[in-house]
């Protein structure tokens, strides 16, 4: 960690970090035993990105998020049982499941609605900078997307605007394919851009910019706190590019969750770690190497860290059974919503 | 006392001062609203009463229209002009796959009161690239409001409904429409979205059109009326929400029907009303439906082939006259 | 020997293969041509066959279609491969304003070889903003060449005849095609565009369908049969050109027309295969002109409310009962 | 001028330019004569640029331009009377007046279609280079685009698929915008830009970038011709910006020919210079930047340069009674050639 969290701010950050990476636990489990069909996408390796990110947010602030929104949407406080409903395609789902996984949101929090169309979450961004400032409440917009989203051309129309018009926004580009650059060939590559450096493209428009390991809460909460400060204060827009290595399980068709459960003891007690994935549990998954961190501060830290995974287990059990006990939405019902 | 006979490109300006004036969180994006021709002017006014709340964005139309439906899912009620309706294919994305369904798939929780604005139509030596009329793409998508004023008055009313609207919202100007005159009502105010305006009566042929083929269609009725043939003018005014009561009362009184559009041909406007009409008003018809649409060609540069192709009142008295052959 | 039955995907494949082994200027920009599902696979035989002819580009479909209609208009010959239909909507000024209109502006001088490949259609699960048929909205864009195979034979040679085609062309597949299986002629060959098919006769009613709607139609059909009502369903394949005579004969000998069409009603196919025959086949109607057509609504994610706006083929048989009810 | 051109190319671009100049010249005239009407786009001001870009084009590589495209068409070696009736919609125009001027072009000479949609050029150009690459025969595309057409995300998406399959492009940026920069408040802001520097943006994705003097004809061919000789070799894309100052008579309106018929004795004799528009004929106009380079050859080259105006005067004059006596095409075949 490149610097230090308060440390009251970095156990909050590690009970929003379990939260999320029990919802994808449970979501992989519910995907597998049928519950839903159709593709969907991980947040597991991204946690501390999102919640060191989200947590610098006040309370009107806007958020626009992409196909890869679980754990934003968990991040910013919205109750799992209505997020996982949702994802089920559940009337008691947040958005009474008319988006699913795809278009996962929490309106009454300050999401924009979910585009799931790479590069419409950082362009409806712009748009939530242009009313925060119009509303002068010294609010912003955040917009969480991935790196495939810089070669979509609109994200370099958004971000020309945002910095014409000094809109308080926050690109936080989730870097997730620094190790699948390029063109792989006869398989997925994960990012096609001549641009060997993601930073150079906002400061092509004067955008100040900076990358980070997104692995590492605090350094994100540093980059984005800053960026955030000068956003409120008139300064115009920021860039936050958080590289984060690809989870094992990460798959281009559907996730594979070859880590299996998170094992917190991989990071109280000394226990050997798997051969296979080492790697990713010595020094890439965040949660672990938070709770590592923290855990440092001895045995009742490692208790306090068990303990508080206990209560989000405990928790995801409940919004397991109450997403699975929502009813399914009436068919007629597909009628409604069409028009405000 | 505002005047009781003004332009089309003055009913709307005034429309958008008045609505400016009535919510802070209304702005326009894009300040070429009237294009580049002799009413350009007349923005002015705008930009020196509101200079805060107009801004001239990049031409980038897919970016100013998602920043205007952002805006509006986080509560502002922006004003997106796009002129030349072409560019709005460069935000189509953002148009029909992300204003059109966001209230939907948000379950109802997300409003997008967002304005498309943009000028259409064959313009007059806008050749292949710059004489479009996408209204009939938009309707294909399910979630957009789609307004289409034809005369001043209803530029009025209409621009100001479609700035409340809580809905995205797409105006379309005929760029040809700007400079035509027209009455005003002595009390101004917005005119609610899918009441079709009976523009003529008449007894013996019902002509459906809209935008500048509403002008169209009273001149070709007005020669008509000198053969002994009175034709009933329909202007559904918006296409979304659609007035079919009025367009299928119509044809059942007269029994024939002539649907005139601008758009192509195939999956136009004139498409969808005889489509409608041959469904659920199928008894009413005493002849076949005549369509007066655009060729299915792109527009040519040369004057005699942009009009050979595109509708006008001579077309549409010509295909009324073929229903009484 | 080929076989005599075979996927729509397979088949799919063996024409692109077959294309890029008639023509080296053939390639392809976009290599998930069959999306990620099962199927996927079969297309290694072509990255492994021509590894210089596929390329995986970028998502950046404006700036991909624009590549491959500057390469069509300098020689080229690609099949440029947009993804899923809904991605082909940022792409859109390319294909409407730019591939469509390039022959014509220039006076017949440049032509525009290039293929759309998207796959199209309520998929299951893809919500609304992945559960497109743009093909209503491309027709009402004079220019390109609209192709909507809907069995593996058709694929097969659709795909030749789209890859040899001096247009713009726009191959649509959808997604739930993919997988069925059907004969395939014993002498494969190109299959020309502008000849609709009748895939089933009957004398009773005609059912104009394309794409997946074919065989929901044909299942209708096969129910209907069982009723004593024998539905003749004309399968257009191509909507540019459009094989109107086919169409307009059957109704002809039917009386009655059902359209069935998986785009929005508003401005669809459907829409404009009833205008056509409200306008030119009137006196052949014995009763009013069927849509079944998708509500107009965007799809939700939750499978009961995507289902409950999609046609399939009971609601196709209802809509031919209405006709005798 | 940056550096000395080989004298034989400085007297055929003089050459090419002039009767560039006396395009423009005779196209103004028409209009206010009502010959035609719409829109149009003069190439006044930019003659360098064009005349000494296209001079390193061989038979076999491609053209892509834009809304202002007389320029192109002429320097590329189009007869004037064909360009100049395809600008008043006649059936002898090259395009058999489908096109007007805002499509001009001349496919026989490989032109791409020409697209008036901001944007449309550059990302067409990238086809043409995939074409050239797949042709294997050293040829190139080179694009021809305003300034204006970096504010389009489509440029960009454009440039890194030309950066990423190393597509041999020569992106020309005529950037005829540096005086009137950003949002002129109440007025036509040319440039709605916020990057200090346009070459920053090929840059970001890897693409070689430089900016030159687009009045300066050596420099321009200089810059370009590097540009080519790397794409031809395989070595990838280019990209030159040239920059040139707005024609004083430039109006986002209607031209307005403010500098009247270009006089060449304003460079070949020590006539006084207008007072009005003084720094345009002293600085700006490469027209007249070139034949002043020329004329320090002496009385011998005055007269020569003067020889070569008199001889494109009567080409144009020639051009003129073309395109005037050229029937109007005939209306039925607008049903023509929306197919091949
Ligand atoms: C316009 C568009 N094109 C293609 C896709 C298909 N698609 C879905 S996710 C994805 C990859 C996006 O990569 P990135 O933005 O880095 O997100 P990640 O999945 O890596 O988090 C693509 C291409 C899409 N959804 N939208
Ligand atoms: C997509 C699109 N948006 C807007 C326009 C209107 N338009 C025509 S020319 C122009 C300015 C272009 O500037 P630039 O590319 O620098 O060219 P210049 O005219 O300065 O040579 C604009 C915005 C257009 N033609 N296409
Ligand atoms: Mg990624
Ligand atoms: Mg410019």
């Amino acid at each position: 960690m490149s610097h230090a969290l308060p440390e009251s701010l970095a156990w909050s950050l590690l009970e929003t970090m379990l939260l999320m990476r029990r919802f994808e636990e449970a979501v992989v489990r519910l995907a597998q035993e049928g519950h839903f069909k159709g593709h969907y996408h991980l947040y597991i390796g991204e946690e501390a990105t999102g919640a060191a990110a989200i947590a610098t947010l006040g309370e009107r602030d806007h958020l626009a998020t992409t196909h890869r929104n679980h754990g934003h949407v968990i991040a910013r406080g919205a109750d799992p049982g209505r997020a996982l409903a949702e994802i089920l395609g559940r009337a008691n789902g947040l958005l009474g499941g008319r988006g699913g996984t795809l278009h996962l949101s929490d309106p009454a929090l300050g999401f924009l609605a979910t585009s799931a169309i790479v590069g419409g979450c950082i362009s409806l961004s712009v748009g939530g900078g242009y009313a925060c400032k119009q509303r002068g409440d010294g609010s912003l917009t955040m917009a969480l997307f991935g790196d495939g989203a810089l070669e979509e051309g609109v994200a370099f129309e958004a971000l020309n605007i945002a910095a014409l018009w000094k809109l308080p926004v926050v690109f936080l580009c989730e870097n997730n394919s620094v190790n699948a650059w390029g063109s792989a060939k006869g398989g997925f590559p994960t990012l096609n851009h001549a641009a060997k450096d993601l930073c150079s493209i906002p400061q092509s428009v004067g955008i100040p910019a900076v990358r980070v390991d997104g692995a590492d809460a605090a350094a994100v909460h540093d980059a984005v706190s800053e960026a955030a400060a000068r956003c409120r204060t008139g300064g115009g827009p920021g860039f936050v590019e958080a590289i984060t290595e690809r989870w094992p399980g990460s798959n281009p068709l559907w996730p594979d969750p070859v880590t299996g459960v998170t094992d917190l003891r991989m990071a109280t007690t000394d226990m050997a770690l798997p051969q296979e994935h080492h790697n990713w549990f010595r020094h890439h998954d965040p949660v672990l190497r938070l709770a590592r961190l923290l855990a440092a501060g001895g045995k009742d830290s490692a208790d306090r860290i068990h303990a508080i995974d206990a209560q989000q287990q405990r928790r995801m059990a409940k919004a397991i059974d109450f997403a699975l006990a929502g009813a399914m939405p009436a068919a007629e019902a597909a009628l409604d919503h069409v028009f405000a | 006392m505002p005047p009781t006979t003004q332009s089309f490109a003055a009913a709307l300006v005034d429309a958008l001062h008045d609505a400016l004036s009535a919510d802070r969180m209304v702005s326009l994006i894009g300040s070429h609203v009237l294009g580049l021709g002799p009413q350009r002017h007349l923005m002015d006014r705008i930009r020196s009463d509101f200079p805060d709340r107009i801004v001239d964005p990049p031409t980038a139309e897919a970016g100013i229209a998602a920043a205007g439906i952002g805006a509006a899912m986080a509560g502002a009620h922006p004003f997106v002009d796009l002129g030349t309706a072409a560019f709005s294919f460069l935000a189509w994305t953002q148009m029909v796959n992300e204003a059109a369904v966001a209230h939907y798939m948000t379950g109802g929780a997300v409003n997008v009161p967002v304005t498309f604005h943009m000028l259409h139509g064959v313009r007059g030596g806008g050749a292949a690239q710059h004489s479009h009329s996408p209204q009939a793409m938009l309707w294909n998508a399910p979630g957009l409001e789609i307004v289409l004023p034809s005369t001043p008055a209803d530029a009025y009313g209409l621009t100001l409904s479609a700035l409340a609207s809580r809905n995205p919202t797409v105006l379309l100007t005929h760029a040809k429409l700007l400079g035509i005159e027209g009455p005003m009502p002595s009390e101004r105010k917005a005119i609610p979205f899918g009441k079709a305006d009976i523009k003529r009566q008449g007894r013996d042929v019902t002509i459906v059109a809209t935008s500048l083929m509403v002008q169209y269609a009273l001149a070709a009725a007005a020669t008509l009326a000198g053969e002994g043939i009175e034709a009933e003018v329909v202007d559904p005014r918006t296409l979304v929400p659609l007035d079919e009561a009025t367009i299928l009362a119509s044809v059942e009184r007269t029994g024939r029907l002539v649907v005139v559009d601008e758009c192509p041909l195939r999956c136009g406007i004139a498409s969808e009303i005889a489509a409608t009409v041959a469904e659920r008003g199928f008894r009413f018809l005493r002849a076949p439906i005549q369509r007066v649409a655009r060729a299915d060609t792109p527009i040519a540069f040369a004057q005699a082939q942009e009009e050979f192709v595109t509708p006008d009142a001579g077309k549409i008295a010509a295909a009324v006259r073929r229903l009484f052959g």
